[in-house]
């Protein structure tokens, strides 16, 4: 087991070492074989990035919790939200058959673009800001617990039903938990895009935040190229750690979970 | 008259709808009463619709014709009073909860208190036998001890009316025997109406004042069968000429039928 | 009956819309939300801007459309492979999940201007975009899939000492549609989302592109015309997807 | 009541707050602000005056229509439409004084003049700065629509460097030094200047909530004086400006040499003639005149509103800094 | 003489890990070989480690410690040599197969022709007495009936070693004795090696050669009884003093052991 778990680490560090020669040699090829001029825009070598990383990592690291607070906030909404929503949905299968189009409707609509009129009700730029991550992190939340609500073993509802447990025990004691595994499925997408949805508010002005680093330095050219890159890293980082964190949440609130991925005996 | 009656079966059919859209008869006519405080059983051949009875009675399916009155009252009704208690012929253990929490949920949905809780699930787990693997969660026990687990769950909440559907066919004969004697005994105490499900002969003489033939395709109550044995019974009983005279009775309303 | 019932369902779900529509031509939403008229257009404004620049917002749909499609096929399809990579040897997938999650995290207004350097600033690098942000849905439910199976189905399989290959299309696949589908629909989305967003930077044609010009230049009519059509879009291809799956697992729970 | 009237207070109870909205993001752009709240004197007027970002996707007009800040800055071109349309701005102050709108290529593209842009891709801030590239290949006879490819262009100049794009818009003050600075030396690059052209439209200039300024003429008054001395200031010594527009920016991802360079083109837009306070933010009415012309002549916009600007504050504001 | 038997179990142990990290020992040095062709049962109450025992011969669990040998291969080699079929506690149908589909399953894998799989399975389907629900669902059949599909697909494959694991528990008596009778003509026929699990004595009898009593807690293999009734077994052979005697002796060895 711990063998098997350790060997688990060796590979994902395997993996990173491969995409970092990858990277590098990536690099050296447009730079020394292709002479491309726009080298360190398209594909800066890895250990300058992490050489401005590193260098700037103060700035970078405070940023990104700004970013970070502001998709979480988000992201708790957005979730909440669909979670919600997915209940509801289930809840009553007319209220289900008759929102879930609409729903569909309303996140088609692009976020971007309906930001000027969110703002205009809104008013104020935190809120706004919280809407708009939050609309993004909703649909993968919904979608994902409302597909699981509606798996739930005829049998297990069967059960509760005879019962005559009220709607409400039926979901906490039920559907919910048995959603569980789908909820974090999609909480496992839409933490990740929670970040990414944090970024694309920060494109309406705001004092920091990774998103302003990355709007500087593509601002201002080529010069700004690898804190550029250090800031989609950080980024990406960010993502990693949302998902980490649903990760161990997911870990710890099933703990009836045998192990997933278990091995084949093949 | 018929407020006598704990349980009133009126010409009740369900037709299920197939793959390719053809009708499944499952069930055809049936008429059957049962008294309050009856120990009932359904015997029959594997697929004549025995759980689908069940299932009728508990309001998990309505009929497609005909109607069932629990006391008056609507199975919905019935259902909605908390009268079911009910064991499923699989375990339908939560794998999310621990035996304990799973024998504590419908507990739970009544409100029970948490000392109530607790008292009732020590007392359930020792009679199944099972007060070891109180913490442990269903993938870590045998099928057996799954299928003691939903036994546990429905009696601890002493219900009005008992439905078991196959609750002791995973058990070894020794389990098995403990376990029916320990619900003949509740059944003593406590007065539940108990329809109970079941494809072993003996089992249902043992336990039941009628056992209610059923033959197969479609579902038809074919012979309901008093069992005039003495109570309280003990394992004796199964060894008398009355019993063996009662079994091959009852194995006669099979002849013929299983080809 | 339970046929009829779903008509009816539907018929008021669309009921339900349409008093939306009315409520929102009678102006409620401009009271509601105190908006000027100027902010949200009526209706009937929406309608009659999607009529008189229909031919011009077709070959901008179209566009962004086949963008989308392309990128989520090729996105899906990658995400879906990598998850059967990482069920086949967990060793060695579960890291490169998490590199597909991290691409997941790479924020898309960083990616649109990196691929528009990689792959120009015609489609391909949108469809590049498109692709990043469809694989991860993609992996996690995929894989999510292909390894939750019922209690002993594995087992069947591995009494057989059946070959992966069976094992994989026999058990995992079937087992992990349901999951696909899922992640489709939210594919359908993410995909037209990230079409529409890439088209945002250096972009000629395409819903995304007007967009941002029109919404910039306060013809909110247009602009909420092009966001009907992005929604339009975006259902149907939902639709495509739910009814594909309602063929393809009518044996799943969800489905009866 | 879905105005401004948010954000202002008695001067009896301390200091008035006002919002500016601001078009992009923190850079020497807007060193005049960032100077008149350094060295006090907003604070001086009885204005405690926050500074609100813009980034690419704010649209800094609909901010100030909203009621979301008092005051704002954005080009003129883009702000007729929405006062067209009723939104409730006007103009009080016109920051740049002359265009800064350059159309640049590298010199093997051939784009030697204007006639030369035809079949060409050339990239335009759609949707915020498009109409520059229009009056000028209006001018030329060239149809935007058939004789070449406009392309919306990013905030950055990589579609050109990297050869997607053959002509790209460009501002003085940044994307041309962006080129410079990629490696381009000036002989590489063939810049077409709108303002010698005579295609440039007034860019950016100080809007402000018309329902807001109703009840807060004074307030709009004081906050127009310290920012003229602002800008006059900061047009004087853009090393200095440039020193306090860096507390404002965030220092890892960006260059204090390339702002001062930034602020030294900025100074050339908005002094032209020297920065004498009480000249700054100057209204000039045939230039205005010219530019809605322009817009009128490309469509921006159906008919000249009524009221595009207000000249008074400006006047008072003036007065008093003589 | 080693290689006499197609089945030698040496000292097997297997703990499984508990919720609490504590040990569970589900069986403890267990010793047995099995000849070839031999009908063994396996008999224990519930949670004794039968299914565990089964599960480790068929390689889907390694023992803790011991060693198994099928004919001198160790049981992944058997496995892979494709020698077991097995049937679950549970019947494990794929969902998403019609009951035909399920029963072709293995054949399909084992690469038999589309013509081949449609004869056996109308043949299999025919014996479990299932042929109408061919095209139907897992969901529209009853649990004995998707038991017997569980059955029908061990069976199909024609193995060398049968593994089953109480598969007539949810059958009733006389489906139950036809199966038995199908099950031992097809075992005379084919000299197949049947370890059976089951908790029910009799069953035990009638079918094997010998019968092997687990006890539980932990599970020790505490008796190897020789059942030397005459083939062909016939259903009258219940009734036979010898019969009787071997099921009151096989009772005995569990006496005492139920409390
Ligand atoms: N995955 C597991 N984790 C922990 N303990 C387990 C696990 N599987 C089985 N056990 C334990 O091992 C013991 C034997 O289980 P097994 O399933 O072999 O019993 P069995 O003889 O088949 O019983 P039954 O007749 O009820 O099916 C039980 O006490 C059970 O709790
Ligand atoms: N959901 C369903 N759809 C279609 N047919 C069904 C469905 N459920 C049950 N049936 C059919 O109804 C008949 C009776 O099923 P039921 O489950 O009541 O049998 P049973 O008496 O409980 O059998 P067993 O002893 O095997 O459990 C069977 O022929 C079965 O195929
Ligand atoms: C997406 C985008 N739109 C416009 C510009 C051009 N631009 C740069 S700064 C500025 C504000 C005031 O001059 C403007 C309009 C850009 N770079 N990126
Ligand atoms: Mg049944
Ligand atoms: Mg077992």
């Amino acid at each position: 087991m711990k063998r098997w778990q350790s060997s688990r680490h060796i590979a994902t560090l395997a993996w990173v070492a491969v995409m970092i020669v990858l990277w590098e040699s990536g690099a050296w090829f447009l730079q020394n074989v292709l002479h491309d001029n726009m080298q360190v825009q398209k594909l800066p070598y890895f250990h300058q990035v992490m050489s401005t990383f590193f260098t700037h990592f103060g700035s970078l690291f405070a940023d990104a919790m700004l970013t970070l607070s502001r998709a979480a906030t988000g992201f708790v909404c957005g979730a909440a939200a669909g979670i919600a929503v997915a209940i509801v949905m289930r809840f009553s299968r007319f209220i289900g058959e008759m929102i879930f189009p609409y729903l569909i409707v309303l996140r088609m609509l692009p976020v971007l673009a309906l930001a000027p009129i969110i703002y205009s009700i809104v008013k104020s730029q935190d809120a706004a800001r919280i809407v708009l991550a939050a609309f993004i992190t909703f649909f993968p939340v919904a979608v994902n617990m409302y597909s699981g609500l509606k798996s739930v073993d005829r049998d297990k509802l069967d059960l509760i039903y005879s019962y005559a447990a009220s709607k409400r025990e039926t979901y906490c004691k039920l559907m919910i938990p048995s959603s569980l595994p789908d909820l974090f499925a999609g909480l496992k997408i839409a933490a990740p895009s929670a970040i990414t949805a944090a970024i694309l508010v920060e494109m309406f002005g705001a004092d920091a935040g990774i998103g302003i680093k990355i709007l500087n330095s593509l601002y201002y050219g080529a010069s700004s190229a690898l804190m550029f890159w250090a800031s989609v890293l950080t980024a990406a980082l960010l993502g990693i750690f949302g998902y980490a964190v649903i990760y161990f949440l997911e870990k710890m609130l099933m703990p009836w979970q045998k192990a997933d991925g278990k091995e084949e005996a093949h | 008259m018929s407020t006598a009656y704990k349980l009133q079966i009126e010409d009740v059919s369900m037709v299920y709808r197939g793959q390719g859209g053809e009708d499944i008869t499952a069930l055809k006519n049936v008429n059957l009463n049962i008294r309050k405080s009856e120990f009932i059983s359904l015997l029959g051949p594997s697929g004549c619709g025995k759980t689908t009875l069940l299932r009728l009675i508990a309001d998990l399916l309505q009929p497609t014709s005909g109607k069932i009155a629990i006391g008056g009252l609507s199975p919905r009704a019935a259902r909605k009073a908390r009268q079911y208690g009910m064991v499923f012929q699989s375990p339908v253990l939560y794998e999310w909860r621990t035996i304990r929490e799973n024998i504590c949920l419908p507990l739970e949905i009544m409100n029970k208190t948490r000392e109530e809780r607790k008292n009732i699930s020590d007392e359930m787990l020792e009679m199944v036998g099972l007060s070891k693997f109180a913490e442990c969660y269903p993938f870590q026990l045998s099928g057996g001890m799954q299928q003691r687990v939903g036994i546990a769950r429905a009696l601890a909440i002493n219900p009005e009316i008992l439905l078991m559907d196959e609750p002791f066919s995973a058990l070894d004969e020794f389990t098995r025997n403990k376990l029916q004697e320990d619900l003949l005994r509740i059944w003593s105490n406590t007065k539940k109406t108990v329809i109970f499900v079941t494809h072993n002969i003996s089992e249902a003489i043992f336990l039941s004042d009628r056992v209610c033939v059923l033959t197969p395709h479609p579902g038809i109550l074919s012979a309901v069968i008093d069992i005039d044995l003495p109570r309280p019974r003990v394992d004796d009983i199964r060894d008398t000429p009355e019993f063996a005279a009662l079994l091959s009775k009852i194995r006669k309303c099979f002849a013929g039928m299983n080809e | 009956m339970l046929k009829r019932n779903n008509l009816a369902n539907q018929l008021i779900a669309l009921l339900f819309g349409l008093a939306v529509i009315l409520f929102w031509q009678a102006g409620g939403f401009h009271v509601l939300l105190r908006l000027r008229p100027y902010q949200l257009p009526l209706p009937n404004e929406i309608f009659e801007a999607f009529i008189d620049n229909f031919d011009v917002m077709m070959v901008h749909t179209q566009y962004t459309m086949t963008e989308a499609v392309a990128g989520i096929f090729l996105g899906s399809g990658m995400g879906f492979l990598f998850a059967v990579f990482t069920a086949v040897v967990p060793r060695w997938g579960g890291g490169g999940l998490k590199l597909v999650t991290a691409i997941n995290a790479i924020p898309m207004i960083a990616m649109a201007p990196i691929m528009n350097n990689w792959f120009g600033m015609d489609m391909g690098s949108k469809i590049a975009v498109v692709t990043m942000f469809t694989m991860a849905p993609m992996t996690i439910n995929a894989y999510y899939g292909l390894t939750h199976l019922r209690p002993f189905a594995l087992d069947l399989m591995i009494s057989y000492a059946a070959e992966p290959s069976a094992v994989f299309w026999q058990l995992r696949l079937p087992n992990c549609l349901p999951h696909v589908f899922t992640a489709m629909k939210i594919n359908t989305t993410v995909g037209l989302m990230a079409a529409i967003v890439s088209e945002f930077f250096v972009s000629h044609h395409g819903i995304g592109f007007e967009l941002s010009t029109v919404l910039k230049l306060s013809q909110m009519s247009l602009g909420w015309a092009y966001i009907v059509d992005a929604a339009v879009c975006g259902i149907l291809l939902y639709s495509i997807v739910s009814v594909v799956e309602r063929y393809a697992i009518k044996w799943h729970a969800s489905q009866r | 009541g879905c105005g401004g009237t948010k954000g202002t207070g008695d001067s009896a109870k301390g200091p008035a707050k006002v919002r500016v909205q601001l078009k992009w993001l923190p850079s020497a752009q807007f060193m005049g602000f960032y100077y008149a709240k350094e060295k006090g004197y907003y604070a001086a007027e009885g204005l405690d005056v926050e500074l609100i970002n813009g980034g690419p996707d704010l649209v800094s007009t609909n901010q100030v229509s909203v009621g979301a800040a008092e005051f704002g800055i954005a080009n003129l071109y883009s702000v007729l439409p929405f006062i067209e349309k009723g939104h409730p701005v006007v103009e009080i102050g016109q920051i740049f004084q002359k265009s800064s709108f350059l159309l640049v290529s590298k010199k093997e593209k051939g784009i030697n003049s204007p006639q030369d842009l035809a079949g060409k891709k050339v990239g335009a801030w759609l949707g915020s700065a498009e109409f520059p590239v229009y009056a000028l290949l209006d001018k030329y006879g060239i149809d935007k629509d058939k004789d070449l490819t406009i392309v919306k262009q990013d905030n950055t100049m990589d579609a050109l460097l990297n050869g997607s794009l053959d002509a790209a818009s460009a501002h003085t003050y940044n994307e041309y030094l962006v080129l410079l600075k990629a490696g381009l030396r000036p002989e590489d690059i063939n810049v077409i200047d709108l303002e010698q052209e005579g295609s440039g439209m007034l860019e950016d200039c100080l809007i402000v909530n018309s329902e807001w300024l109703a009840e807060n003429k004074d307030i709009a008054v004081k906050f127009m004086r310290a920012t003229m001395k602002g800008w006059a200031e900061a047009c004087k010594d853009p090393e200095a400006a440039t020193e306090i527009v860096w507390k404002y920016l965030d220092a890892a991802s960006n260059n204090k040499e390339h702002q001062l360079n930034f602020a030294k083109e900025i100074a050339k837009l908005v002094a032209p003639s020297g920065a004498n306070a009480a000249q700054m933010l100057y209204l000039d009415e045939a230039q205005i005149k010219a530019t809605q012309d322009l817009a009128l002549k490309y469509k921006v916009i159906k008919k000249v509103p009524d009221k595009v600007y207000d000249k008074q504050l400006w006047e008072e504001a003036a007065k008093s800094l003589q």
